[in-house]
């Protein structure tokens, strides 16, 4: 519970923000204590690969972004009370549809009726893989392991399409020169 | 003796001292400041994982701890080094086409 | 008899772990400025994390659970000091300055255009809480500055 | 005394529909193309908790099987979301890709300024 509050307070940090690289850090944190709730919610391998994924290759992959592109976020020019607004309405109804939902942690609710105790049961003689998750992964719903799998392909292949004719255009003889530069300006 | 009550005692303190990294990482004035209290968050988690796991007698997931570790250690050296050096490779590396 | 004192050390080295672990989150949230910053969170990288972990290693037993602990402990005893060397590398790259020099710098500006004479000007006790919220807020200034700058180079 | 109840049984859901609209607010009125993409992440990452959140039972351990436990935690939320979070590094990596390609097109990654640009061009 303190760790969601600060999860929070992490959030509006990040909303309030306007120094991207400071985002990208207050992103990396966030990740951190999302994977430690994920911890105390008994998702282990999810916490994992949130760690990973969110704190390790996110955080790279913007400060690359960061790199080639601008660092600074200019002030935004339109009122935000259009966008509040709206958020504010979301809230309130995602809200009163909470009212509905079961206490949290109780074993009674929905959720745990349907095929979860299948698997927990038989995942050991169907599988003989003691960790559940994985039993599910690779086995129950191998397709949609496969499904994923594809999807990943596919971003690949279109980050490197859409990267590939990059270096001719400003990068060369830009790229070097540029860094030059930039470190000789910050030596000052 | 149950060792549940210090287990409970240092996820308190560890849980603290996290909330104050938080704390500096927000109110941080330079970004190393908030560089320095995401390395602190990263160290703060991995004891957090190790002592609930503790707490909970199912210690086997400290694994994830280690992950944790090194994930810590190159997210802080990718973004320090970049940094340093305004570039994740070093500047002098990039090919000449 | 023998199980009681490893439990009793276990207890003493997690709460001593609980309480260096503390000490450098307070360092970390009350230091003025980066360098001390980071001198306080050592506290907790090293005294705090050595503890904490050799007293659930003696809870533990030997299995192989003291196994990681021990591999944890061996990777945050190298990553801390990397991290804090490279932070402090590229603090200083980027200009950040120590927050003393930046006090003493301030005082003898002070001093001079008031045309005091100069006494206790080394003392850190007479700068109080006004200097540091000057000093911080000043970094501040240099830092967002910098970024200002930034995009301007391109 | 009823309202302290449900904020203790509904904590988890507020707090994730609170990094919802967070992240809805700031894809909605950040005109900065990785800010918004920060703010997609957190839209997503909110997902994650409201799926996890009703699979933990309060006793119950992690879903690796083991003779000393009989009570586990829901398994299949967390197959769900290990899939998700995949899918989402690689959209971040595609939304990140197209940002460096606006910014070699327009040399900005402001909305606006882009916008502009494409009046004029």
């Amino acid at each position: 519970m303190v760790l969601l509050t600060m999860m929070a307070v992490v959030t509006i940090g990040v909303v309030r923000l306007r120094n991207l690289f400071a985002v990208v850090i207050l992103g990396g944190i966030y990740s951190f204590l999302m994977a430690s709730v994920m911890i105390m919610l008994d998702a282990v391998d999810v916490a994992m690969t949130e760690a990973s994924v969110g704190a390790g290759i996110s955080t790279v992959l913007m400060l690359g972004v960061l790199h080639l592109t601008k660092m600074e976020e200019i002030k935004p020019a339109h009122t935000p009370l259009l966008p509040l607004f709206v958020a504010v309405v979301t809230a309130g109804g995602l809200v009163y549809g909470t009212i509905d939902l079961p206490p949290f942690g109780d074993p009674s609710g929905i959720i745990h009726q349907n095929v979860a105790p299948y698997y927990l049961q038989n995942s050991i003689t169907d599988t003989s893989a003691p960790n559940v998750v994985t039993a599910v992964l690779a086995s129950y719903r191998g397709f949609d392991t496969l499904g994923e799998t594809v999807v990943i392909f596919t971003a690949g292949i279109a980050v490197l399409l859409l990267l590939k004719g990059r270096r001719p255009l400003p990068a060369s003889g830009d790229g070097k020169a540029k860094s030059r530069t930039r470190r000789r300006r910050r030596r000052k | 003796m149950d060792s549940t009550i210090i287990y409970t005692v240092a996820a308190i303190a560890i849980l603290a001292s996290l909330g104050l990294a938080v704390f500096r990482a927000l109110a941080g004035p330079t970004v190393f400041d908030r560089a320095l209290a995401a390395n602190a968050v990263g160290n703060g988690a991995i004891m957090l994982l190790a002592v609930v796991g503790f707490l909970a007698g199912r210690p086997e997931f400290l694994d994830i701890g280690i992950l944790y570790a090194l994930l810590n250690i190159i997210a802080t050296l990718a973004v320090l080094k970049f940094f340093r050096y305004g570039d994740l490779g070093h500047a002098g590396e990039e090919p000449v086409d | 008899m023998q199980d009681q004192l490893l439990t009793l050390i276990s207890w003493m080295f997690l709460a001593l772990g609980s309480f260096f672990y503390l000490v450098g989150a307070l360092g970390l949230f009350r230091m003025p400025d980066v360098f001390t910053r980071m001198h306080a969170t050592s506290v907790s990288d090293t005294l705090g994390v050595g503890f904490l972990i050799t007293g659930m290693a003696i809870d533990a037993g030997w299995s192989l659970n003291t196994a990681r602990l021990v591999i944890i402990l061996a990777f945050l005893f190298f990553s801390g000091p990397i991290a804090t060397h490279a932070l402090a590398q590229a603090a200083l790259h980027a200009g950040v300055k120590p927050a003393l020099s930046d006090d003493r710098l301030k005082k003898a500006r002070r001093i001079s255009a008031t045309r005091r004479a100069a006494g206790g000007g080394r003392d850190k006790s007479t700068t109080g809480t006004g200097t540091r919220k000057r000093t911080t807020r000043k970094s501040k200034s240099t830092s967002s500055g910098k970024g200002r700058a930034r995009p301007s180079k391109r | 005394m009823a309202a302290f109840q449900e904020l203790v049984q509904h904590y988890n859901s507020w707090i994730a529909i609170f990094l919802m609209v967070s992240g809805l607010y700031i894809v909605v009125a950040r005109g900065n193309m990785v800010k918004k993409l920060v703010g997609l992440g957190l839209f997503q990452t909110s997902v994650y908790l409201i799926y996890l959140s009703p699979g933990k039972i309060i006793g119950g351990t992690p879903p690796i099987l083991s003779d000393q436990y009989t009570v586990y935690s829901n398994p299949l939320p967390h197959v769900l979301i290990l899939t998700a979070i995949v899918v989402g590094v690689a959209t971040l990596a595609l939304g990140l890709a197209l940002v460096v390609r606006i910014n070699e097109a327009f040399g900005s990654i402001e909305e606006d300024e882009i916008f502009e640009k494409d009046v004029e061009a």
